[in-house]
């Protein structure tokens, strides 16, 4: 399986695909995309490693367990409604503030939520494809 | 206190996540009670609040109904997010003694936790495919919990729990389809509004007969329940204990839900259908007992038989057959998830199941056998404990609605349910132990730990004093109960809360 | 009165603690509770007998009509007398009964529920709380019969006697239920009131026929009678307390107590005329052909409870006197001579009369108990059994209907009695002195107290009638008859035809006594019962039941995951399908012209696919054209304006395939296993969904909808939610919720995956 | 194309169903899959097919130019989709370890749980 072609293109493409996947959730606002979408594409990347590097290294690239992501995800999907406790509004109220950055970047809570909806969908891809392909 | 409507979503979710950061089993046991304690503080909150001050809604997201997604609870959601409250923290406590530590690995208690959010969800949801959203939530984590241990028979009941009802949410969303496609709204309380303007009112009974079938699978009605015999005996005693609480009974208040707000207008029809299935369920589900030898097996086939009880007063459709309905879901609630948690003690104690090789049990646990007792009693609708008044309440209202044949059937079941229950205590208290004088049993087991035994014991005897306390205070649980069946009757007020003063 | 009946509910809660501790003086606590209640309603008596009425309601649920409402009139005060007085006397003689005995505690507990249930019984106004109370006696008795449950016999016992009087116990609940609706109220001293109304009401035939079933199963008529002496399977204080002075009058009362209400038609008369007489009849055969001294008892107490119910059933004041004065005479001596059973059976082990002889000699004060109960019971002067058995004959003499036949009748079951007395009564004692095997210490005074005051009260009672005449019996009988009635009672009438037929029974009686073997022989040679007879069929009754249990399950639960799934969808299309049909018509197809070559195209596609994996041999065929059904339906999200929707499918459409891909080379080949029928059978109704589907789609969507919902998203989703793409905005912002519970759902399928493939069975199943 | 769609619909739902009534358990999978998209495009259906644009908001404008398709069944068979996909990977996993377990892919074979 370890080609020497497929491992180091592998090697490469994760970062792009990463790219690629972060570039869906953040647009998916506006265009198609999403954070279920780049979610897919971001695992999509890892398992590819998975299979050039063997489950083993993929679960070292990515530094942590899946299942920790989920619950990262979760969280945030969590906080992102919770934030509008705070100023007394109902859970996941949409609040947005314009931050400068760069380029001005309008940032909310439901990009916050899209986020966490990534992040879980990373973790539940990788945690099925790594559970099935180690067995 | 519009929050109060979402901690029973939240505060089980919250527990869920901490426990998937920490996985670590132990913190998993504490997070597991706090939550569910939190659960059932907040639950209790909603209720006072929505007896005191009316019909709670609120607006996720804090957008309008009928757009955005609503939670409402009137008495009847809040009486039910207390009892999952209550069900779910008394099984959590039993479990920290019987579960064993593989499964505990393993995420046996977010996966509680998680069904727990999807049945409250069910209970407060407001619109229709959200409903479909936290049916599904309750449902992966149940498949889930059914399978946990991968033992031979929870796999192959897994299959067919699975299957069955996997074809009931494909019914269900066909469902929602056709609602969102002849009045384009997915609010409740909006769609009641709809529907009662789409002419003809034929296309709005033919999708509730969609309905009736994906939550009649859900609620193990005849003849839909094969997947609720097949699979509840098989996965560890406090999954099925916390199955036989709360399940099917969200299959019923869905059946309730949208059988009092959204098709009302064939009554003859549909409720008539509910009304003879109801019947049917009762006695084939009792007489699915009475074939049975395992104390576990006797008991699941007992819940499909309750079940016909609790459909038979929206069958009836009157504010007193209402009452008598969720009097029955409360009482069954307590009366077979203690029954649940007994049988799981006398198999610790004895190792078995099986009603042949037990024994004894009035001799070495006596308390065990009044707490069972109240039970089985409870559940045969002996009076004066709480399953005697919805009994009671039943026959009455079916009797003022001249439906002579249902009332017929209703009290000859409880005679074969106290058949059943009978046979359960001779066999299990009465009777002599067949293994006696040979080797002692498994009498080893941790059980003798006074600790453990509290943990298991004091769940028992909370729900068997308040299945007493219900039969001597039937009259302000009544009150209750008659007050949240008088909001389903008059659904304006549902609809009000919901929407405004709109048109 | 609510303290009268709440105080041993109370008590008997803490009675099993309490014996744990202070074993001694629980023996004491527990006959005082049932002795002063004795003394409480003896002194009631006189203001009763004055005609008053004492009388109390607290609300329990009002909102259902139940309230605990007492009324203390004639009749109640005559069965409240009884159960405390007996009630005392049997906890006395349980303490030595049971004396070491370690379940004595359960024991008195279950004891003090009945006896707080069966005063509630007969206290209560409400009916509801009558039956509350009812059911709490049958469940006591059941708790009491299978006390020995270590016997798989007790256990059987106790479990018929629960079956037989709930089937009662039902039948009363729907007979209280439709007297509440004929009559309003579920107050007694109101449907007393109503009772006009209640005769002509519609329901006036089934209430009649209820609340006779309900009172027949308690009180052990014919054809339900066979319960009563199996019960005898429990101790001897229960087969005396409940199975003869109380419980089994249960029945009695309800009739007693309602015939003001319902009583005087055919169908009441009649009915419980002949019942009654049949029982009475069939109760003293059998109680000559049994040896079992208890059953022997119990079938004599069968028909007893006979005789009382034709009484009650003629109604007139001359059997209403009778049976109540009746009723009270056998509690006296039947009671006692159950002591008497018991002390024998404590003593020797042996119940068998044929075996049991010259007792006397061993316990003296025993043996002249029993003989007095037994000239009671007999019917001999000066004991109170005489006089009753006066007015007895008086009663049937002066009856409206069949007199001779009826006299006929009481003559012949009271000859048998007479004998049966004897063997009882007097066989076990005279004779040769059985040679005991034990050391036998003497029979303790705890347990000979009740026999002795028990007798003694019958010879009391007969020499000086009008202790109780005026004060209990008159009272009783006018608040059955529903008006005031002044009885007085003398031991001799001068020379009557009733004396003579007295006579004449006692001759009868003392020959079959002699002959009595003969005659034992003669019954049991004609004796159908146990072939054909009602406890037959009541185990024919459960094994049936059994029997269709088992094939139903089998049938509906057959383990065939397509078979239900089979049933499932056949219900779907007949219920969704009939509705669609009815109301919709038949498919109005329209919209053909409406169709694009690339679109067909595509549908195309899907539909063969979905052929090829209906059809498909291999595996990795079907997987394949799976991933082509998703990928086209991906092009269809694509041309209708869906390009999130796309992207979503075409992702999961490869994941689900990659997975297939993962664990497909594990699974096995593919096998065809059903038959060609199985497959037609399935296609067929699979097709029926199928066709129900598509039929559904153009019905629901008739009318293109414009969705109010949708507009205001499309509306504002920039505006309000600051997103352009407007499924996305609804996805994270306006129903957000629904994306929680989705990602929810993904966590979990990922940790069930996860348990599946690193949690390896094996493990205990606990 | 309604009307076309519709019978695709049927279509899917009746392979799907009879794909479930076999008695191989990997047939069993392959049925829920189909029965899921079948439900899938119904739910798509029920918005009417639009043919036109995306319910996208173009830049410089405040709402999606007419004519566009129904977001919201979009947005519901998004999350259908979704949870359909974590349901059938939990079910081919379940299924693969119960054919692993009971060394049988005969349905027919498994009825331990129902028959005493």
């Amino acid at each position: 399986m370890t080609s020497l072609i497929l491992s180091t293109a592998t090697t490469y493409l994760l970062p792009l695909l990463l790219l690629l996947s972060v570039y869906l959730l953040l647009h998916g606002h506006d265009v198609p995309g999403g954070g279920f979408v780049g979610g897919v594409v971001a695992a999509a990347a890892f398992a590819l490693y998975a299979i050039a590097h063997g489950v083993e290294e993929a679960r070292r690239v990515l530094h942590t367990h899946p299942r920790t992501l989920i619950g990262l995800g979760l969280l945030t999907a969590l906080l992102s409604g919770v934030i509008a406790f705070v100023s007394n509004e109902p859970f996941l109220k949409g609040l947005w503030t314009t931050v400068t950055l760069p380029v001005e970047w309008k940032l909310g809570t439901p990009t916050l939520f899209d986020v966490g909806v990534y992040l879980v969908v990373v973790g539940v891809t990788l945690m099925i494809i790594f559970s099935v392909a180690e067995d | 206190m519009k929050v109060l409507l979402l901690l029973p979503l939240l505060i089980p979710l919250l527990t869920a996540i901490i426990s998937l950061l920490v996985w670590d089993r132990r913190l998993q046991r504490i997070f597991g009670v706090i939550g569910m304690a939190g659960l059932l503080g907040s639950a209790v909150g909603l209720l006072r609040t929505v007896c005191k001050e009316g019909i709670q809604a609120v607006q996720v997201g804090g957008w309008p109904a009928p757009f955005g997604i609503t939670l409402v609870a009137d008495v009847f959601a809040a009486i039910m997010v207390v009892m999952a409250g209550l069900m779910g923290l008394a099984v959590m406590v039993y479990s920290l003694t019987s579960m064993d530590k593989r499964r505990e690995s393993f995420g046996y208690y977010p996966l509680t936790h998680i069904m727990l959010m999807g049945v409250c969800g069910s209970f407060l949801t407001g619109d229709i495919f959200n409903l479909y959203v936290w049916f599904e939530v309750m449902l992966i984590a149940s498949f889930v919990l059914t399978e946990l241990g991968s033992e031979k028979a929870q796999l192959e009941g897994a299959i067919k729990y699975v299957t069955l009802n996997l074809v009931s949410s494909a019914l269900f969303l066909t469902a929602v389809g056709v609602l969102y496609g002849m009045v384009g709204t997915l609010n409740m309380a909006d769609l009641a509004n709809q529907l009662a303007k789409v002419k003809p009112s034929g296309l709005v009974t033919t999708a509730s007969m969609l309905f009736f079938l994906a939550f009649g699978i859900k609620a193990a009605v005849f003849p839909l329940f094969f997947w609720l015999p097949a699979s509840y005996h098989t996965p560890p005693v406090s999954v099925s204990a916390i199955f036989a609480a709360l399940l099917t009974k969200v299959g019923v208040y869905a059946l309730i839900r949208v059988f009092s707000l959204l098709f009302t207008g064939q009554t003859a029809a549909t409720h008539g259908l509910i009304l003879a299935v109801a019947g049917l369920t009762m006695a084939t589900g009792v007489l699915g007992a009475v074939a049975q030898n395992d104390f576990r097996r006797l008991l699941s086939f007992h819940i499909v038989s309750q079940i016909g009880y609790m459909i038979m007063g929206l069958g009836l459709f009157t504010p007193l057959g209402l009452a008598g309905s969720i009097f029955h879901i409360v009482h069954n609630m307590l009366a077979k998830t203690n029954l649940f948690l007994i049988s799981g003690v006398v198999h610790r104690v004895k190792g078995t199941y099986q009603l042949s090789s037990l024994g004894g049990l009035s001799r070495s646990s006596p308390g065990l056998a009044i707490l069972f007792l109240v039970s089985a009693f409870s559940l045969a609708g002996m009076p004066p404990l709480s399953g005697f008044w919805s009994k009671l309440i039943l026959v009455q209202a079916g009797l003022q609605a001249r439906e002579y044949t249902i009332v017929a059937v209703a009290l000859v079941v409880s005679l074969l349910t106290l058949y059943s229950m009978t046979k359960i205590w001779n066999e299990v208290f009465w009777k002599t132990d067949p293994a006696e004088g040979e080797q002692e049993p498994a009498k080893t087991d941790s059980f003798g730990e006074a600790e453990s035994s509290l943990a298991l014991l004091a769940p028992i005897v909370v729900i068997g004093c308040l299945i007493v306390s219900i039969g001597l205070a039937a009259q302000p649980v009544f009150a209750l109960f008659e007050k949240a069946a008088h909001q389903l009757m008059n659904p304006a007020e549902y609809i009000r809360a919901v929407l405004g003063e709109l048109p | 009165m609510l303290i009268a009946v709440v105080s041993g509910f109370v008590f008997s809660l803490a009675v099993p603690l309490l014996h744990r501790t202070v074993r001694n003086v629980t023996d004491w606590l527990v006959v005082l509770l049932p002795f002063s209640l004795f003394i409480y309603f003896s002194f009631l008596t006189q203001p009763i007998a004055a005609g008053g009425v004492l009388s109390s309601s607290h609300a329990w649920a009002p909102s259902v009509g139940v309230n605990l409402s007492f009324v203390l009139d004639g009749l109640s005060l005559l069965f409240a007398i009884l159960i405390s007085g007996i009630g005392a006397l049997v906890f006395l003689y349980s303490s030595g009964y049971f004396k070491g005995h370690s379940g004595l505690g359960r024991f008195y507990a279950y004891l003090l529920i009945f006896m707080a249930s069966m005063l509630g019984l007969v206290l209560s106004d409400n009916v509801i709380a009558l039956f509350i109370f009812w059911e709490l006696t049958s469940l006591s008795s059941y708790l009491l019969i299978g006390f020995d449950h270590e016997r798989s016999s007790a256990r059987s016992a106790a479990r018929q006697a629960l079956l037989v009087t709930s089937v009662g116990g039902l039948a009363l609940l729907a007979g209280l239920l439709l007297l509440g609706e004929a009559g309003g109220s579920f107050e007694l001293s109101q449907l007393l009131r109503e009772r006009e109304a209640i005769r002509s009401h519609r329901f006036y035939v089934p209430i009649v026929v209820l609340i006779m079933v309900a009172a027949f199963t308690k009180s052990a008529q014919f054809p339900f009678h066979f319960w009563l002496p199996n019960a005898m399977e429990a101790p001897a204080p229960v087969s005396t307390y409940l199975h003869s002075a109380t419980m089994v009058k249960a029945g009695i009362y309800l009739l007693a107590r309602l015939s003001p209400v319902l009583g005087g038609a055919r169908i009441w008369q009649g009915t419980i005329v002949v019942v009654g007489a049949i029982t009475m009849l069939i109760g003293a055969c059998l109680a000559i052909k049994e040896t079992d001294i208890k059953r022997i008892l119990a079938y004599s107490t069968v028909s007893i409870l006979g005789v009382l119910t034709f009484l009650l059933g003629l109604g007139t004041r001359a059997a209403v006197e009778a049976a109540v004065a009746y009723l009270f005479i056998h509690a006296l001596y039947k009671a006692g001579l159950f002591l008497v059973a018991g002390i024998i059976d404590h003593e020797t082990g042996i119940r068998d009369v044929t075996r049991l002889s010259g007792l006397a000699r061993i316990m003296p004060v025993t043996a002249l108990a029993a003989a007095v109960a037994g000239l009671s019971m007999a019917g001999l002067p000066p004991l109170f059994g005489f006089i009753g058995k006066e007015l007895l004959y008086t009663a049937t003499l002066q009856a409206p209907l069949a007199n001779s036949i009826l006299t006929a009748a009481v003559l012949l079951t009271s000859a048998l009695l007479v004998a049966v007395a004897g063997i009882v009564s007097l066989g076990p004692f005279i004779g040769r002195t059985m040679t005991l095997s034990e050391k036998h210490g003497g029979v303790p005074l705890t347990m000979t107290a009740g026999p002795v005051v028990l007798a003694g009260l019958g010879l009391l009672i007969g020499l000086l009638p009008n202790l109780v005449a005026g004060r209990i019996v008159s009272s009783a009988v006018g608040a059955v008859l529903a008006q005031p009635a002044a009885i007085k009672l003398a031991l001799l009438h001068g020379l009557t035809v009733q004396l003579g037929l007295s006579g004449l029974t006692f001759a009868l009686g003392v020959t079959a006594y002699l002959r009595r073997d003969a005659l034992r022989r003669a019954v049991s040679r004609f004796d159908l019962g146990t072939a054909l007879g009602p406890a037959k069929g009541y185990s024919l009754t459960l094994d049936g039941m059994t029997a269709l249990a088992r094939l139903q399950t089998r049938i509906l639960q057959s383990g065939h995951l397509h078979i239900y799934l089979f049933i499932i969808l056949a219900v779907t299309v007949g219920l969704v399908g009939s509705w669609l049909v009815r109301y919709y018509g038949l498919m109005r197809l329209e919209g053909w012209a409406d169709i694009r070559f690339y679109e067909f195209l595509t549908a195309l596609v899907i539909v063969a696919a979905t052929i090829v994996i209906v059809r498909a041999s291999s595996r990795l065929f079907s997987v394949v054209a799976l991933g082509v059904v998703g990928y086209s339906m991906g092009i269809i999200y694509i041309i209708f304006g869906a390009p999130d929707l796309a992207m979503t499918q075409f992702s999961i459409d490869t994941l689900t395939v990659i997975l297939l891909l993962l664990v497909l080379y594990r699974l096995p080949r593919y096998a065809r296993y059903s038959t060609t029928l199985e497959r037609l059978r399935d296609a067929a109704i699979a097709l029926a969904v199928g066709v129900l589907v598509t039929g559904l789609t153009l019905a629901a969507t008739a009318v293109p909808p414009i969705s109010q919902i949708s507009s205001y998203f499309a509306e504002n989703s920039y505006l309000l939610a600051k997103g352009r793409n407007v499924v996305n905005v609804i996805l994270v912002d306006f129903r957000a919720f629904d994306t929680l519970g989705e990602i929810t759902v993904l966590a979990v399928a990922a940790i069930g995956v996860y348990s599946l493939m690193k949690l390896r069975g094996n493990g205990s199943d606990g | 194309m309604q009307t076309v769609m519709a019978f695709v619909v049927g279509a899917l739902y009746a392979a799907g169903l009879y794909l479930m009534m076999r008695r191989s358990i990997f047939k069993l999978i392959i049925g829920l899959a189909l029965l899921s998209h079948g439900s899938n495009l119904f739910l798509f259906l029920m918005g009417y097919l639009t043919r036109g644009g995306p319910p996208i908001t173009p830049p410089e404008a405040v709402r999606p130019v007419a004519p566009f398709a129904d977001p919201l069944p979009q947005a519901l068979i998004l999350t259908a989709i979704v949870i359909g996909f974590g349901v059938q990977a939990f079910a081919v996993v379940l299924i693969r370890r119960a054919h692993e377990t009971l060394g049988t892919d005969d349905l027919d074979k498994m009825q331990s749980t129902d028959v005493d």
